[in-house]
This record gives C-alpha cells, structure tokens and sequence, in this order.
C-alpha cells in the first residue's frame, strides 16, 4: 500500500510478547489464584492491546475500524452479562439446577 | 376481555386479563389514530392535475412537532404499561405466597405425570399419589408446584388458569397456582417436544372439597376413572384413520424410501 | 496498485482501503463467533460444571511452546508486509513462507497434545471441559489451516508481481487468529483452579 | 473525488465490457445484478416450498386426518415437519434472500453510483454457498426418519438427541444448512458494508445515501452482529447430535437454556434485519409515490439505529418463561417496550410524507401502503408480548402465530411484492400490467387478513401452537374454534390460488410486457439515471451526486423531482 507512515519497532513489540509470554508462564508457579488469574488474563489482555495496536496497525488506522472493534467487544459483554444469571449460577429465583443438589427425575424415575 | 373466550379460574387469571383490557385500550387509541391517519390521507392527498405536491422536509421544529408530541405520549403510555405488566409479573412469578399442597410436576415424551405431596406436604413420602395425565386439585386453596422435565423441554400450561411455565430438564422450577372455579379443564403441552407433542395433554380438575377426598379414595382403591380420558372419550373420538397409520402412506415418506 | 476488477473496489470513501475494510468487518464478525464460544466456556467454568478441572491436565508447556511459536510467526508476517511495502517480493515471500511454517510447527505441537490427551482417554466426549477444548482449539486450527493455503497462494502471486496489498490483509487475519490463541492459552492452559 | 481519481476510474472501466457466454453471464456471474436475481429467483422457488408446506398443514389443521389433496395424509410427525421447515424456509430462505441478498445485492451499488460490488467474487461465492444450504434443505426432507420437526427454534435436547426426535439426519441436516446459510449471508454481507461504506459515487455525502440503502446496511450489521455465537452454537448443537458431546444436555453437566440465549441473541435481532430492508424499501416507494420529500430523513435514519441498538438487549423476550430468572425478565420488558418509541416514530414520519402529497395509487404504492397498514397491526400486537406478565398466558399460542404473521408476512410477501411491482421496470426493462397487478393485490391482501386476524381470537381461546389435531383437547375441540380454523384455511388456499396471477404477470411482462422508459416512475435515485435493465458495467459514464435522494416537488422547479446526478444550473 502507498500510505505512508512510521513502523513501529516490530522486533522490539515481538521482545516484549514473548517477556509476558514468560510472565504468564511463570504466575501461577506461585500458586496465588488471585494473581493467576492478574497474570493470566490481564496479560492476555496487553499481549492482545500490544498485537492490535502494532502488528495489526490499528495505531495508524481511521478510529472508525477501533470503534467498530470496540462496539463488537460490548455486545459481547451485553450477551454475557445477558445470559449470566441462567447459566452461571446453580439456583436462582424459583429454580435450582436439580444435577447440583442431586434431586432430578433422571436419577429417581 | 380474554374471558369472553375463556374461563377465568385461578387467582391471578384476572389480573391477567385486566392487564390485557389496560394495554388494548391505550394500542386501540393508538392504532385509531394512526391508522386513521394514514386511511385520511391516502384517501384526502390524491393526485389532482395542475396541483403539485407541498414541499416538507420535517427538520423544522414547526413540522417535527406533529411527530414529536404523539411520540412522547407514546412514551408516558410505555411507562403505564411497563408499570402495570412489573406489578403482575412480580405477583405471579417472583412471589410465593404460603402453600396449603405441593405437587410435583414431571413432563416426559408425551404425557404428564403428577405427584401430589398429600396431607403432609412433603414429596418422596408414602403417602404421596400419583397420577398420570390427570390432576386432581382442590378448589380455593394455594399450590405450589416443582416443574421438572424428564427428556426435552415441556410447558405446563392451563390455559383457564392462565398459566404457562417452562419444564426445563436439569432444573426443578417453582410456581404457584390457586384456582377458583370447579370443573375440568385441558392440560397443554404448550412447547414443541417431538413427534407425540399434538396428543401430549391432560385433564386439570378441580374439586370441591367433597369431592376430592371421593376422588382420593376412588384412586386408592383402584376403582378410579381417569377425568382425561373421561373428557376423551365423551368429547370427540380420536379419528381412527390417523392414530393408526401415522402419515405412513404419505408423499414425503414415500420418497423418503426411495433414498 | 492493480487496476483490474470493478471501479468499485477501487473507490475509498472511508479512507480505508475496501480490501483492509472487508477485512476488519470478517474479523469483526468472527469476534462474535469466537466470543460466543469464549462466553459459553467461561460461564459453565464460573458454573462449577464438573469436569473443568481437568484444565490442569492439559501441558502448560506445550501451549506455551504453541503461543511463543504463533508470536514469532506474527512477527515474521508483519515483517512479510514492512519489506513488501518497499517493493522487496523476494524477502517477503520468504517471510511469508517462514511464516507458513511456524503455522506448521503449532499444527504438529497441536497433533502431539491431541494425541497425547486422546490416549489418556481425554476424548471429545469425557466431560464438557474437553468438549470445549477439542472444539475451540479445533475450530482455531481450522482458521490456521485456512491462514496458511490463502498465505501460500498469496506468496505466488506476489512473485509474478500483482496483489502485493493482500500481505497486508492476510497479516491482520493472522494476527487475528494469533490474538485468539493469546486467550484460548490462559483459559485452557493456565486457569486450572 | 479528485478530477485525477476519476480519470483513473475511467482507464479501468474500459477493461470489463467484453461479451461474456450464457455460462459466465448467468450461471457464474460477477455481475451483481445477475447474482441478486439469482437470489430472488432462489428465493421465489423457496417461497413456493414454504407456501405448499404452508397448504399442507392449515389443510390438516381444517379437516383433521383426512387426505390433503397435492400432500397426501399429514401425521404428526409430518405436520412438526411441515411447520419447522415453514417457518425455517420463510425466514432464512425467503425473506432473507429476497429482502437482503436480493435487492441489498440489486440495489447497492445501482443506488450508490457504483459499477458493482467491491468484491464481485465473494458476492458469487456467497450466493453459491447459500445455493448449496438450499439443496441441503431439501435434501434433509428426503433422508430416513423425515426432515426435522423440532420447531425453527431447534431448541436442546430435543433437537440434539436422535432419541428424542426421531429425525436422526434430518436434524442434523438442518443444523448443516442454517450454518451454511449464516455464512453466506455473513459473507454477503461484509461485501454490502464495505460497499456501502466505500463505494458512493463521488459526492454523496451520508445524508445523500437512499434510505433503502442505509436500512438494508443496517441490517446487515446487526446480522453480522448477531449470528456470531450463533454459529458457535450451531457447531456446538451439530457436535451433540454427531459426536455425542454434551453441550445441551443437562445429563452432561449442559444446559439446554444455554441454546435457548445463543438462539434469540441472534433471534430477536433477525426480526430487525428483515424488517429494516422492507421499511428502507417502503421509504423510498412512498416517497416516489406521493412525490413528497421524506419527512425527516435524519429522524428517520436516527430512528433506525436506536431499533437496531435496542434489538441487542431484548431477546429474552422470547424466553419470559422458558425458565430463566424472573427478575431478569423485568430488564427485558422495559427494554422490549422501549423499543415501541423509535418504532413508532419511524411510523409517524411515514404517515407524516403522505400529508400534503399527490399519491398516485400505482400497485408498488398500494403494497407499500398496505404494509404499512399490517405492520401497524403486528407492531401494536407485538406490545401485548413484549409485556412478561400476558407472556404468562400468551407464550406459544396462536396469539404469538398470529402477532409474527403480521409482522412477518408484510415484510416478507408485502414487502418483496412491493419491490419487485416497483423495480421490475428497472430489472426486466419492461412495465408490468397494471390491472392485473391491482388484482393480485386485493386478492393477497383482503385473503391475508382473513387468514391471521381470526388466529388472534384462537390465541386468546387459548389455542397452542404445532398441533396436528386438535380433537385431543377437548376445550378447543369445539365447532366454533373449528369453523374459524377452516376459515382461515379457505382464505389461504384463495390466497394461494391469487399468486398465480401474479405469476403470470411477471413471465408474461418479462417477455411481453410495454417497453419500460428509462424512469418510468420519475424518481431521483441513481438507478433510475440508467438505461432500463442496466447494461454490464451498470452506467455508461458513472454518476456525480449533488443533492439527497429525496428532492421531490422542491419549489422553484417545473418538474416535480430533482434527481441526484443532475448537475444544478
């Protein structure tokens, strides 16, 4: 393509990928669940940042394309936080999972 | 209005249909209105020779109100709706009221199976009955049921109760009825289960108090009378030529056995 | 820049070139496939369905080994694209074709596990943990399979000297898949808890 | 665009003018106008299909167990196989080919001043994909066990255990060609955004751009949107039924309930995606029709983008008592209701273009009318349902049957028939007859009414929905209930027979009809500035916009329309 603009440092970018690679690795070595979970997930979350922003270019693209990236990333969460209450949890208003508390027909009938 | 087509006989059923005659009142004026309009103008601005058609962008404030104002009593009427249907919603499914009986509600590939807790209330106990096809309630008193699905999704529905609920399999769901009038009534099967879901259905009665301990009696010797098939029998005959052949004979299957 | 096709691949009223913009809404649309996955998997983990701690039996390592090799091949196509853009057809196509191997490398550490899991018993069917695994990961290889053909016939034709733009588009699909893989690593790798 | 861009754009122009053979002219096109025939033909043959099902089981639901004459004997296990694949085909093989692909596919880059797709070879691919989804369909009505019959909903367990619907590959077939169809259309529609977004002619600003074309690209986004984890659950569903896993099935540590979510997080939406292309459609005919400018296009526009907003968080809807929390539902009908707000002043600024006109009752005209006459009825009713507590009552009767229907069928039938009376000039280069237009429009729309109003009191009698007979329930086994039940079914066979005068209008206009001027309709948009039907290339020289699509009877001006391509003096 013709447009101009300046590269970003790939090699530097890859350096870093593979130092949170390693931190990733290294988290739940110390058996902290609540840092697993910090190093798992939130550097996944900058390793993700990291390859959008310069592998993919999206520093140097019109917001437009971010925005469409984003609204794809919320009505993600709507549908999560959407469907949560019914299937994330083992009993909830007028109903209980009957496989949790061992009390379905399957088993009885 | 709904009970001009139908019984009304539980507790709630007339909330139901009250809420129903609130939300046709304010759609009905809206519908007037609107189709009103749109019937006056096709009929009033037809093409006449030598008039040409007025110039309206609709971005003035002066044009714009004429949809904006209806708009925002569409708005105050929402909010009426929306509060009327929350207070009949939380009345019927988030509340349960003290219960007077427990049953419990299996639905399986193609019929019902219920199992009342009896006098003492609780399930899983000797003195439970159970029934197929054919519940037994009494008149005036409060029941909760546990709704559980043995196979695929069901949906117990009694449509004179003006009630429906989903029987999910894995999950036991609560709910509650109370009804109010006697008499016999269908018990539907009212979400898709498979081949037999046209024939998947029951017979709800509901006794005076009398009556019900007869009946109760009646099914512990044995000498009982299933109401379902009661109301089958004296009602309409099942057509004999479609519960015997069951579509074998028909275009697609012949086809079918040509592959 | 090609001149063949219909004008109207040619026009840009966004300022995005139509190539790169078709490109972002496909990947816009394979978040919500992947995402719905991604969803389903983490609300039957917070669920407590039994059978998600198998995740400690899957090796830590070779998926580490798997990320670190997808990083470096995202690396070695966006270095394709930098030597492309200043006219270099020679180097980019040995990028690209470096870049098709590292693909291979995941696929053959990727066959290893599954044939390793798959003789401990660990089959699609044991529980719902290796039913999402054996499907997500399956489901990512099939976009890495997909990467690699349209990477190798793309190589060709930037030989003969026509479509050099398309390094860029299969670039941004690659690291795409790579961003996948970034999250599918934690998810069934690491979060064994 | 600069002067330099468009001579570039000329240099490439000159390279695709060569005389193609039948073979690459109408079996493996790149044209788009070709393809989006394709897609409505396509579309047309499914229709027939669905409506032939459609025959079938109203005839069963009128006189039970006895022979339907051109089916044979429906059973139940046919009669679910008969409604599954009714509504299956209407919505993903009829509405969304005709509406979307179709016209989206026509009318894009007609509308926009462009010579075709962005992508011309995607755009080939994607309606052969969706040929082959087709051709899957049909074909899983002819495997051992029958086609599927678990409802379009295909929801778990049933549709996932051979066990449990006796339709082993049928199902499974089914599931296959849902899939497929998603990606075709996911496909499609990437091409369509892009065009729309990259492709308008030089000088069209966004506010330029017809509404028919913003509102087809709308829909294409929130489909795009939407079926995403819907393809994960297809494959997810596919994998239960064929490898055995466990995703649905609460035996397996599954929940059925999941299916249920991913199904109308795509379900609800797709209502949307249908509905906007029929109303962008409808925007511009009435606007042609009454010579009036549209009444707020940008209200209308803004309108459209909260409905497709909205259309994300009301899905449960669908589920109020499918088992989920209660307290959710509560969420879900203010949402639901909202979405009344932007629909109706959609409505409002409709009605409010005919004031002040000088309507010109021509057939595309009395479609346009008249569907907006039966969405209003489908729209007020869909109030009823989206409030949880009447739910309780109305879920799965014919109350809901009848409610779809009036939203359904004026989108679907109302809508395509609306399209095609008022570009079938453009496509086929001639006019269709009039009369006889008029004639097949009274009799689809007073039948149709006949049909789907008396089904609003069978809900209210309580009726369930997929029943093959209802002699089993003694309540609404009653003559009454029957005699409306064989009055609907007269009305649709009338209804029926009436599509062949339609039928032979459109072959015989095709091939017979008066030769159609360039702009027959004296419209604005781009497709009209064109030779009638648009040679390879759509325009000799492409277009330069000046002003909005909807410059009808501006003051000042002897004619009354402004295209957009003519230059201002």
């Amino acid at each position: 393509m013709s447009e101009a603009y300046a590269h970003p440092n790939y090699v530097k970018i890859w350096f870093w990928l593979v130092v949170l690679l390693l931190i990733s690795v290294a988290g739940p070595m110390l058996e902290i669940p609540a840092l697993t979970i910090i190093t798992a997930f939130g550097i996944a979350v900058i390793k993700a940042f990291l390859v959008a922003a310069n592998f993919m270019h999206l520093k140097f693209e019109k917001q437009i394309i971010s925005f469409l990236l984003i609204l794809a990333l919320c009505l993600l969460g709507v549908f999560f936080f959407g469907v949560a209450p019914d299937i994330m949890m083992t009993d909830g208003d007028q109903w209980i999972d009957c496989i949790a508390d061992k009390s379905c027909v399957e088993q009885r009938l | 209005m709904i009970e001009y087509f139908i019984l009304s006989a539980s507790s709630f059923s007339g909330d139901i249909d009250n809420l129903f005659l609130v939300i046709t009142l304010i759609i009905g004026f809206w519908f007037i209105l609107v189709f009103g309009a749109l019937v006056y103008f096709t009929l009033k601005f037809r093409r006449k020779d030598g008039v040409k058609a007025e110039y309206i962008t609709g971005e003035k404030h002066s044009e714009t109100k004429w949809t904006h104002y209806p708009h925002y009593a569409v708005i105050a009427m929402d909010v009426v709706i929306i509060a009327a249907n929350i207070i009949v919603w939380v009345n019927i499914k988030q509340t349960l009221p003290p219960k007077d009986n427990l049953i419990r509600v299996i639905g399986q590939q193609w019929s019902w199976s219920f199992v009342d807790a009896g006098p003492d209330g609780v399930l899983d106990t000797a003195d439970d009955i159970t029934t197929v096809n054919d519940l037994h309630v009494k008149v005036d008193e409060t029941y909760h049921f546990e709704l559980q699905a043995r196979d695929v999704i069901h949906n117990f529905s009694v449509p004179v109760f003006r009630l429906r609920q989903d029987a999910l399999p894995g999950r036991t769901i609560k709910g509650w009825f109370k009804p109010t009038n006697t008499g016999s009534f269908d018990i539907q099967c009212a979400e898709m289960c498979g081949y037999g879901h046209g024939i998947m259905g029951g017979a709800i009665t509901v006794h005076t108090k009398e009556s019900y301990d007869e009946t109760i009696v009646q099914i512990k010797n044995g000498t009982y009378e299933s109401h379902y098939q009661k109301r089958m029998g004296t009602k309409t005959p099942l057509p004999s030529n479609t519960s015997h052949t069951e579509g074998h004979n028909s275009f697609a299957v012949l086809l079918a056995s040509i592959f | 820049m090609s001149m063949h096709g219909p004008i109207a691949t040619h026009r840009s009223a966004t300022g995005v070139p139509t190539g790169r913009l078709g490109t972002w809404w496909l990947l816009a649309s394979e978040i919500f496939i992947f995402g719905g996955l991604i969803a389903c998997f983490i609300l039957f983990k917070l669920n407590g369905t039994p059978g998600f701690e198998d995740a400690s039996l899957t090796s830590v390592t070779a998926g580490a080994v798997n990320t670190f090799v997808l990083l470096t091949s995202s690396l070695s196509i966006v270095l394709a694209h930098a030597a492309i853009e200043k006219g270099d057809q020679n180097k980019s196509f040995t990028y690209i074709w470096y870049t098709i191997g590292a693909g291979l490398v995941f696929l053959g550490i990727k066959t290893y596990e599954y044939t390793g899991k798959i003789l401990h018993g660990h089959t699609i069917t044991e529980n719902l943990f290796w039913s999402f695994y054996y499907t997500m990961t399956g489901l990512h290889a099939l976009h890495v399979i997909g990467g690699m053909v349209i990477m190798a016939l793309i190589s060709f034709d930037i030989r003969k000297g026509y479509n050099y733009q398309r390094v860029e588009l299969i670039g941004i699909y690659w690291h795409f898949v790579d961003l996948i893989w970034i999250f599918l690593f934690p998810l069934l790798y690491i979060a064994n808890f | 665009m600069s002067q330099a861009a468009a001579a570039v754009e000329t240099g490439i122009h000159a390279e695709h003018h060569e005389d193609l053979n039948f073979l690459h002219k109408y079996i493996l096109p790149l044209d788009h106008k070709i393809i989006a025939m394709q897609y409505i033909f396509t579309g047309m043959i499914m229709a027939i299909i669905g409506g032939y099902f459609a025959y079938a089981f109203r005839m069963q639901l009128a006189f039970p167990g006895e022979l339907v004459p051109g089916y044979g004997l429906v059973g139940p296990g046919e009669y679910n196989m008969l409604v599954t694949n009714h509504g299956t085909i209407m919505i993903f093989w009829v509405a969304m080919p005709v509406l979307i692909a179709g016209f989206g596919n026509y009318l894009i880059p007609l509308m926009i001043g462009c010579d075709d797709m962005v992508f011309p070879r995607i755009n080939r691919l994607s309606y052969q994909i969706f040929l082959v989804s087709a051709l899957v369909l049909i074909l899983s009505f002819f495997v051992k066990g029958g086609g599927f019959g678990g409802a379009w909903t295909a929801y778990p367990p049933l549709s996932s255990v051979a066990e449990y619907n006796l339709t082993d590959w049928g199902s499974s077939l089914w599931v296959l060609a849902v899939a497929l169809e998603f990606i075709s259309f996911l496909l499609g529609g990437i091409n369509f955004v892009t065009t729309a977004m990259n492709a308008r002619a030089p000088g069209m600003k966004m506010m330029d751009i017809p509404i028919a074309v913003w509102f087809i690209v709308i829909a294409v986004i929130l489909f795009m949107a939407s079926v995403g984890p819907l393809i994960a659950g297809a494959v997810m569903l596919f994998m239960d039924q064929r490898i055995g896993t466990t995703f649905f099935l609460p035996s397996g540590g599954g929940d059925p309930l999941l299916w249920e979510h991913l199904f109308w997080f795509f379900g609800h939406p797709e209502v949307y995606v249908v509905l906007l292309p029929t109303l962008g459609i409808v925007a511009d005919i009435i606007t042609v029709f009454s010579r009036k400018k549209l009444f707020g296009y940008k209200t209308v526009l803004y309108t459209a983008f909260a409905t497709g907003g909205l259309s994300f968080v009301v899905w449960a809807h669908h589920q109020f008592i499918a088992g989920i929390d209660p307290r959710m539902a509560n969420i879900f009908v203010v949402t639901t209701v909202l979405i009344s707000i932007p629909l109706a002043e959609m409505m409002f600024s409709y009605i409010a273009t005919l004031y002040g006109g000088s309507i010109e009752l021509k057939t595309p005209m009395l479609w346009a009318l008249s569907f907006l006459a039966a969405f209003l009825i489908g729209g007020v009713t869909g109030i009823y349902l989206g409030a949880s507590a009447l739910d309780v009552y109305f879920h799965d009767s014919y109350f809901v049957l009848a409610h779809f229907h009036y939203t359904f069928f004026p989108i679907t039938i109302i809508g395509m028939f609306a399209a095609l009376t008022f570009w079938f000039p453009k496509m086929f280069g001639r006019m269709m007859n009039e009369t006889l237009g008029k004639i097949h429009f009274w009799g689809t729309f007073i039948p149709f009414n006949c049909i789907f109003l008396p089904l609003f009191f069978l809900g209210l009698a309580g009726q369930h929905r997929r029943i093959y007979n209802y002699q089993h329930f003694p309540d609404l086994a009653t003559q009454e209930l029957q005699n409306i039940r064989i009055f609907a079914t007269v009305s649709l066979v009338v209804m029926l027979l009436f599509q062949l005068v339609f039928v032979y209008n459109f072959f015989v206009s095709m091939f017979k009809g008066e030769k159609a001027p360039d702009n027959p309709w004296r419209a604005n948009t781009l497709e009209w500035s064109t030779s009638s039907p648009p040679p390879h290339g759509n325009f000799k020289k492409l277009p330069t916009v000046y002003r909005g699509a909807y410059e009808y009877s501006t003051p000042g001006r002897e004619e009354d329309f402004w295209p957009q391509n003519v230059a201002p003096e």
